[in-house]
C-alpha cells in the first residue's frame, strides 16, 4: 500500500501519482516486480482433486521449477496460494488462515470450478466460490484443469504482477 | 451355508426379534427389531463367523411407506470371508424424535466412525458409544443433513461461516489496489 | 497448518506435560485436508485423533436429488486418483438396483479401465508415500509412467481425472486401435519400470528401517478395524471382492492376490507393488481376450453417445437409435434395497443403494474405505513417532475425497 | 592502512562466497532436475541463469512477519547468528597457498566452534517463533548437533595427528608425503565418519530432519518470511560449502592437484568443493529420510566406535612407522 497524501496528483478516478518520481520508481516497479514474477512460490496446500492435477504440473512432464516455481510448505515462505479443490464451509477459516499467514505481496489462484463457484456441489456445505471471502487475482476453469491450464494461470498471473505499481511492501 | 440358511438360523434363536426376511436381486436382509441388535451381531460373527463388517449406516423413511418401517433404520451390512456369504440386518429403531440404538463398537472398533458418521449425518444416536461426536460437519452445526427434512442447501448458515464473511468484508480494505498506475501503462484489458 | 501457540489456552489438570500438536488440516503429509490432533510425549505420540470432515461435500444428499444417471458424475470426485474404478463401482451397484445387463465387451473394457486406474492410483500412492519418507526422486520417477495413463484416459474419454467413462450398461465410447496399441507398449515396458523404482526403495537400508516392523497389524486387528484392500491383505486375510463377489469380467480372467503376513509398512508396500504387477498381467489379458460387439447392453436405459454426433437430442428418442433417453422415463424401478462392493485401489467401496420405485435413489450410502483407514489410525497411531505417523498415513493410502464425500 | 587493506579482503571474500552461494542453489536445483528427468529453471535468465537473482529480489521486497507471540529480539537475532558464525568460519580457509584471512594456528578448533555457535541460531529460532513445529525442529536439531559434534571432532583427530598441527594450512601441506598426496586413504575410515557427520551437521539429506518438509512443515524456519528466511537460507549453504571445505583440506589435499594451474591457485580446491556439494545433492536425490531415534543410533552406536577405532589405528601407525 503506498502512502496516499494530498500531494498526489489526481489524474481521473482512483488513479494518482506522486509527481517527479516516476523516473526513480518506474525502474525500481520493473526490477521488483521481474524478481517476483520469475520466482513465485506457492503454498503446497491441496485441497481436493485438482490437487493431483497440480501435482502433476509440479513434476517430470510439466516441471513447473522451469518457471522458477517451487512449492514451499509453510505459508510463511510462500507467493502464492493455488486455491486446487473444493472449499468446505469447515475448511474456508482454515484456508483464509493459510492466506492470513503469508506475507505479503501474496497471490490467490483459484483452481478449478469448485474454487471459481462452487461446480457441481450446490449443497449445503460447499462455499459457492473463493471470492466469498478471498481476494482472487486468477480464475482457472475445468474440472480439473489439465496441467497446462494451470500454468496458462500461473502466467497470467505473471503477467498481472508486472503490471503492479507500487507494490512495495514495508517500504512503502 | 448359504444366506437364507443364516438367516432362519438367526429366526429360530431371535424369534421375536425378526419381522421378516427379504430378498431383493438375490440379496438376503433381516428387518429386526432394535432390542436385541448387538446379541444379533454377536451371533452372527460368532456362530457364522460373519467377521467383516462391510457398511452401516442409516436410512430416514420419512416419504417412504413399508409394512415395518420406522422412520429411522439402522443399516448393517456383514460378510463371512471365510464362507463368503453376506447378510443385511435392517433396524428398525423406535423413537422417532430421538432415535437410540446399541452401538456394536465393542464387536469391531471400525464400527466407530461409521457410527459417528450415522449420528453426524441422520442423527441417530447410539447407546455405549466411546466417543460420539459429530465427524464430517463442524461440532457447531445445526441440524442433520441426511435427514429428510434438511434442504440441500441447508436450513441455516452455519455460524462460522457468517463469521468469516464478515472478516473478510473488514479485512478486505487492507488488500492491494492497483491504483498507482500512470495513464500510459495502464493495464490494457 | 503453521499455528502459533495461544498461550491464552487453558490447560486442564494433569495435561501440563503433553504436549499438543494440530498437523493439518494444512498440513504437506496429510494427503489433503486430514487433520490430526497429537498429543506428544517428546516425539512419541500418546493419543492420536484423526478429524475429518473438511472436504465434506455432502453427495450422499446431492445423490437424493439427481437422478442415477446424473449421479455418476458425482462419483469421480470420490477417489479422484481412481475415478474410473469409482465409476465402474457406481454403475455396477445400479445395474445390479435396476436389474440392467451389460454388454461382455463393456465388461471387459471396464475391467481394463478399473485396473488402469488400479495402477494410477498405486503410482501416485507410491509417489507420495515414498515422499513422505523422504525420497523425493521416486517421486517424479512414478509420475512419469502415471502420465502415460493419464493421457491415455484422455484418449479414451476426453478427461484425465474426472473421466465418467462407463455408462449404465455399458460404456461410452469404444477403444481405438491406437489406444490399444499404446496400452499394449504400456504393458509391455511397465514391469522394467516397477524394477526401476525396486532399485531406488526396495532394499535401501534406510528404506527398510522406516518400513519393517513399523506399526503391524495382525488379522484380527486388521478385520476388527474394518480395514480392507492392500492395508488389510498385507496382514494375510484374504479377501479381494473381485475373487469374492466378482464383479464385471473379473470371474473369466486369471489373476493372483498377493498377501503379505507380517502387516507392516513394508509388507503393505510389496502388496501394493505385486498387485501393480498383477493388474499388468490383467490388462494383458484384456488386451488379448477383448470380445467383439456392442459396447451397451441391450436395454441400457440412457445416456450413451449419440452415434450421429449432429443429431438433435430430444427426451424422447429411444436408447435403441443411441440417443439420449432421460431416465425418468422408463418405469422399472422395484423398491428394495442392494449393497454392492468392488475393490478399488484402496480397498472396498460399496455402494448402498435404496429405491423407493422413482427415478431418483431414495437413499446412497458410499462405503468408503478411506473413511474407515482414518478411523483406524487412531489406533494404528498409538505409541509410534511422529515419523512414523507420516508413514503410516501414507500406507494406509487414504484420499479425502471418498473419506468426507 | 593494514586495517583497510583486510577489510577489503574481507569485503571481496564475502561477495564471492554470497555470489557462489547463490548459484550453488541454482546449481543444485539444476542438477536435481535433471536427476528427476526434468530441466530446472529455464525461463528467468538464459537456461534459468538470474533464478538466485530473482529470488533475492523477490525476498528482498517481501513482507516480514514477525508473529505476535513470537520472543521478539531472540527472533530477530536467531537468523543473524546462523550467518554471521558462518561467514566468520570463512575466515580462515586456506582457498589456496596464502589464500587465507586468518592464517591461525587452531583453524580448525575454530570452525568446530562456529558451527557449535551457529546451531544456536537454529535452536533460538526454533524457541523463538513460539510455533510447536518450529519448537519440535529445534529440538531436534539441538539433538542432532550435539550427537555429531563428537563423531565428527573425533573423526579429524586422526588428520591432527597425522599432520602434528591444528592449522589448515600446515594440515594441506603435510598431505604430500601420503598417497596421491592426500589423507583420503590412510584416513579412510575417519573420510567416512566424517562425510556422515558433515550431513548431518548441516541438516541435509538423509538427516534434514530439523527441518523435514513432510513432517514439520519447514522446522525451525517455518515462521520465518522474506529476508530472515533468506538468511537462514543462506546460513545453510555457506554451511555447506564450508564443511566441503573443510572436507577437501583434511582429506583431499586442498589445493594441491595434479599439475598446477597458472594465475588462478585455488582452482583445484574449487574443484573439489564443488564435487562435495554434488555428492551432497546427488544424496539428497536419492536417499529417504531416517527417524529421530534411528538417527541417534547410528550416531552413537556406530559413528563414535568408529572414530575411536580410527584414532587407536592411526595411534599404532605413528606408533611404528
Amino acid at each position: 500500500m503506498g502512502k496516499i497524501n494530498e500531494d498526489l496528483v489526481h489524474i481521473t478516478d482512483g488513479i494518482k501519482y506522486i509527481p517527479g518520481a516516476s523516473a526513480l520508481v518506474a525502474p525500481l516497479n520493473k526490477v521488483i516486480n521481474w524478481g517476483r514474477a520469475g520466482s513465485i512460490w506457492p503454498a503446497t496446500f491441496g485441497l481436493a482433486c485438482c490437487a493431483i492435477e497440480m501435482m502433476v504440473a509440479g513434476s517430470a512432464t510439466n516441471d513447473l521449477d522451469r518457471f522458477g516455481i517451487i512449492f514451499r510448505a509453510s505459508p510463511r515462505q510462500a507467493d502464492c496460494l493455488i486455491l486446487a479443490g473444493t472449499i468446505t464451509k469447515k475448511m474456508a477459516p482454515v484456508v483464509r488462515r493459510v492466506y492470513d499467514q503469508m506475507p505479503e505481496p501474496r497471490y490467490v489462484l483459484a483452481m478449478g470450478s469448485c474454487a471459481c463457484t462452487g461446480g457441481v456441489f450446490d449443497t449445503y456445505s460447499v462455499v459457492q466460490g473463493a471470492n466469498e471471502f478471498l481476494p482472487v487475482d486468477v480464475y482457472i476453469p475445468g474440472c480439473p484443469p489439465r496441467p497446462e491450464a494451470l500454468l496458462e494461470g500461473l502466467m497470467k498471473l505473471q503477467e498481472k504482477i508486472m503490471q503492479e505499481q507500487g507494490r512495495w511492501s514495508q517500504f512503502a | 451355508m448359504e444366506s437364507i440358511r443364516i438367516a432362519e438360523d438367526l429366526e429360530k434363536h431371535f424369534p421375536d426379534s425378526i419381522l421378516e426376511i427379504q430378498v431383493h436381486r438375490g440379496q438376503f436382509s433381516a428387518i429386526v427389531a432394535q432390542e436385541f441388535i448387538l446379541e444379533m451381531c454377536q451371533f452372527l460373527k460368532e456362530k457364522h463367523k460373519m467377521n467383516h463388517l462391510n457398511c452401516l449406516t442409516g436410512v430416514d423413511n420419512l416419504t417412504r411407506k413399508g409394512k415395518h418401517f420406522e422412520r429411522f433404520e439402522v443399516i448393517y451390512q456383514l460378510y463371512s470371508i471365510e464362507h463368503r456369504v453376506g447378510l443385511r440386518l435392517k433396524a428398525q429403531v423406535k423413537d422417532s424424535d430421538n432415535p437410540c440404538i446399541d452401538s456394536i463398537t465393542s464387536l469391531w472398533t471400525g464400527a466407530d466412525w461409521l457410527e459417528r458418521e450415522a449420528f453426524d449425518l441422520l442423527g441417530i444416536s447410539f447407546n455405549n458409544h466411546p466417543n460420539l461426536k459429530r465427524v464430517l460437519t463442524p461440532d457447531d452445526w445445526e441440524g442433520h443433513p441426511l435427514q429428510k427434512t434438511y434442504k440441500l442447501k441447508g436450513n441455516t448458515e452455519w455460524s462460522g461461516f457468517t463469521d468469516l464473511k464478515e472478516k473478510f468484508k473488514q479485512l478486505s480494505q487492507f488488500d492491494f489496489q492497483n491504483t498507482h498506475v500512470q495513464e500510459g501503462t495502464q493495464a490494457n484489458d | 497448518m503453521t499455528e502459533t501457540t495461544t498461550l491464552s489456552v487453558p490447560v486442564t489438570q494433569g495435561d501440563e506435560d503433553k504436549y499438543k500438536l494440530r498437523m493439518g488440516p494444512q498440513h504437506p503429509a496429510t494427503h489433503g485436508v486430514l487433520r490430526v490432533d497429537l498429543e506428544l510425549d517428546g516425539e512419541t505420540i500418546l493419543d492420536c485423533y484423526p478429524q475429518v470432515g473438511y472436504l465434506h461435500r455432502g453427495f450422499e444428499k446431492l445423490a437424493e436429488n439427481r437422478t442415477y444417471a446424473q449421479n455418476l458424475v458425482l462419483t469421480d470426485r470420490l477417489d479422484y486418483m481412481a475415478a474410473m474404478a469409482n465409476n465402474v463401482g457406481y454403475c455396477e451397484a445400479v445395474e445390479k438396483l435396476l436389474d440392467i445387463n451389460v454388454s461382455e465387451r463393456a465388461k471387459f473394457l471396464r475391467v481394463m479401465v478399473c485396473e488402469m486406474a488400479r495402477l494410477t492410483s498405486h503410482l501416485l500412492w507410491l509417489a507420495t508415500h515414498a515422499l513422505d519418507i523422504g525420497a523425493m526422486t521416486v517421486f517424479l520417477y512414478a509420475f512419469r509412467e502415471r502420465e502415460t495413463l493419464m493421457e491415455l484416459f484422455a484418449e479414451l474419454c476426453g478427461s484425465r481425472l474426472t473421466n465418467t467413462y462407463t455408462r449404465l450398461g455399458g460404456v461410452r465410447q469404444d477403444v481405438t486401435h491406437e489406444i490399444m496399441m499404446k496400452l499394449d507398449r504400456f504393458v509391455n515396458e511397465f514391469p522394467a519400470c516397477i524394477a526401476e523404482y525396486e532399485t531406488l526403495i526396495d532394499t535401501n537400508r534406510i528404506w527398510l528401517k522406516r518400513t519393517v516392523g513399523i506399526a503391524p497389524v495382525s488379522a484380527e486387528m486388521g478385520l476388527d478395524l474394518c480395514l480392507t484392500g492392500a492395508s488389510l491383505r498385507g496382514s494375510g486375510v484374504d479377501y479381494d471382492v473381485r475373487k469374492h463377489m466378482p464383479y464385471a469380467a473379473y470371474d473369466q480372467l486369471d489373476f493372483e492376490v498377493p498377501l503379505g503376513e507380517t502387516g507392516d509398512i513394508y509388507a503393505r508396500y510389496r502388496i501394493r507393488m505385486e498387485e501393480m504387477l498383477q493388474s499388468n498381467i490383467i490388462l494383458r489379458q484384456c488386451i488379448e481376450k477383448m470380445p467383439p460387439g456392442s459396447i451397451v447392453g441391450d436395454d441400457a436405459p440412457d445416456l450413451i453417445m449419440p452415434t450421429i454426433p449432429q443429431k438433435k437430442v430430444t427426451p424422447d428418442t429411444s436408447a435403441h437409435q443411441g440417443l439420449i433417453k432421460l431416465i425418468d422415463d422408463r418405469n422399472v424401478y422395484m423398491e428394495g434395497d442392494v449393497y454392492v462392493a468392488t475393490e478399488v485401489p484402496k480397498g472396498e467401496l460399496g455402494f448402498y443403494f435404496v429405491s423407493d420405485s422413482k427415478g431418483k435413489p431414495y437413499r446412497m450410502h458410499i462405503r468408503s474405505p478411506s473413511f474407515i483407514h482414518i478411523g483406524a489410525l487412531q489406533t494404528l497411531g498409538k505409541g509410534v513417532m511422529v515419523a512414523d505417523l507420516i508413514a503410516i498415513i501414507g500406507t494406509l493410502d487414504v484420499v479425502l475425497g471418498e473419506c468426507d464425500r | 592502512m593494514q586495517i583497510l587493506i583486510i577489510l577489503l579482503q574481507i569485503v571481496i571474500l564475502l561477495a564471492i562466497v554470497l555470489l557462489h552461494v547463490a548459484y550453488t542453489t541454482y546449481f543444485e536445483r539444476k542438477v536435481i532436475g535433471h536427476m528427476q528427468v526434468r530441466l530446472g529453471p529455464m525461463t528467468v535468465g538464459w537456461h534459468g541463469l538470474l533464478q538466485p537473482i530473482a529470488d533475492g529480489i523477490k525476498s528482498f521486497f517481501k513482507e516480514d512477519i514477525i508473529p505476535e507471540q513470537a520472543d521478539k529480539p531472540l527472533f530477530l537475532l536467531a537468523p543473524v547468528i546462523c550467518l554471521v558464525t558462518m561467514l566468520a568460519s570463512l575466515a580462515v580457509l586456506p582457498f589456496a597457498k596464502g589464500w587465507v584471512l586468518a592464517d591461525i594456528n587452531i583453524g580448525l578448533l575454530f570452525i568446530f566452534a562456529m558451527s557449535s555457535l551457529a546451531s544456536y541460531g537454529i535452536i533460538l529460532a526454533g524457541w523463538a517463533s513460539n510455533s510447536k513445529y518450529t519448537f519440535l525442529g529445534g529440538m531436534r536439531s539441538m539433538a542432532q548437533v550435539i550427537s555429531y559434534e563428537i563423531p565428527m571432532g573425533m573423526s579429524l583427530i586422526g588428520v591432527m595427528m597425522l599432520s602434528g598441527s591444528l592449522n589448515l594450512t600446515e594440515i594441506v601441506n603435510s598431505q604430500g608425503g601420503s598417497l596421491f598426496s592426500i589423507y583420503l586413504f590412510p584416513q579412510i575410515i575417519g573420510f567416512f565418519v566424517f562425510f556422515v557427520a558433515m550431513l548431518a551437521e548441516t541438516n541435509r539429506v538423509p538427516f534434514d530432519l530439523p527441518e523435514a518438509e513432510t513432517e514439520l512443515v519447514s522446522g525451525y524456519i517455518t515462521e520465518y518470511s522474506g529476508m530472515r528466511y533468506a538468511m537462514f537460507f543462506m546460513a545453510e549453504y555457506i554451511g555447506m560449502m564450508v564443511m566441503a571445505s573443510i572436507g577437501t583440506v583434511c582429506f583431499l589435499g586442498g589445493w594441491n592437484g595434479p599439475f598446477p594451474i597458472p594465475f588462478f591457485p585455488p582452482f583445484w580446491f574449487i574443484l573439489k568443493v564443488y564435487g562435495f556439494l554434488f555428492l551432497f545433492i546427488w544424496i539428497r536425490a536419492t536417499l529417504p529420510r531416517y527417524r529421530y531415534d534411528q538417527l541417534m543410533e547410528l550416531g552413537w552406536k556406530l559413528l563414535i566406535p568408529l572414530a575411536l577405532l580410527n584414532i587407536f589405528l592411526t595411534g599404532l601407525f605413528k606408533a611404528f612407522f
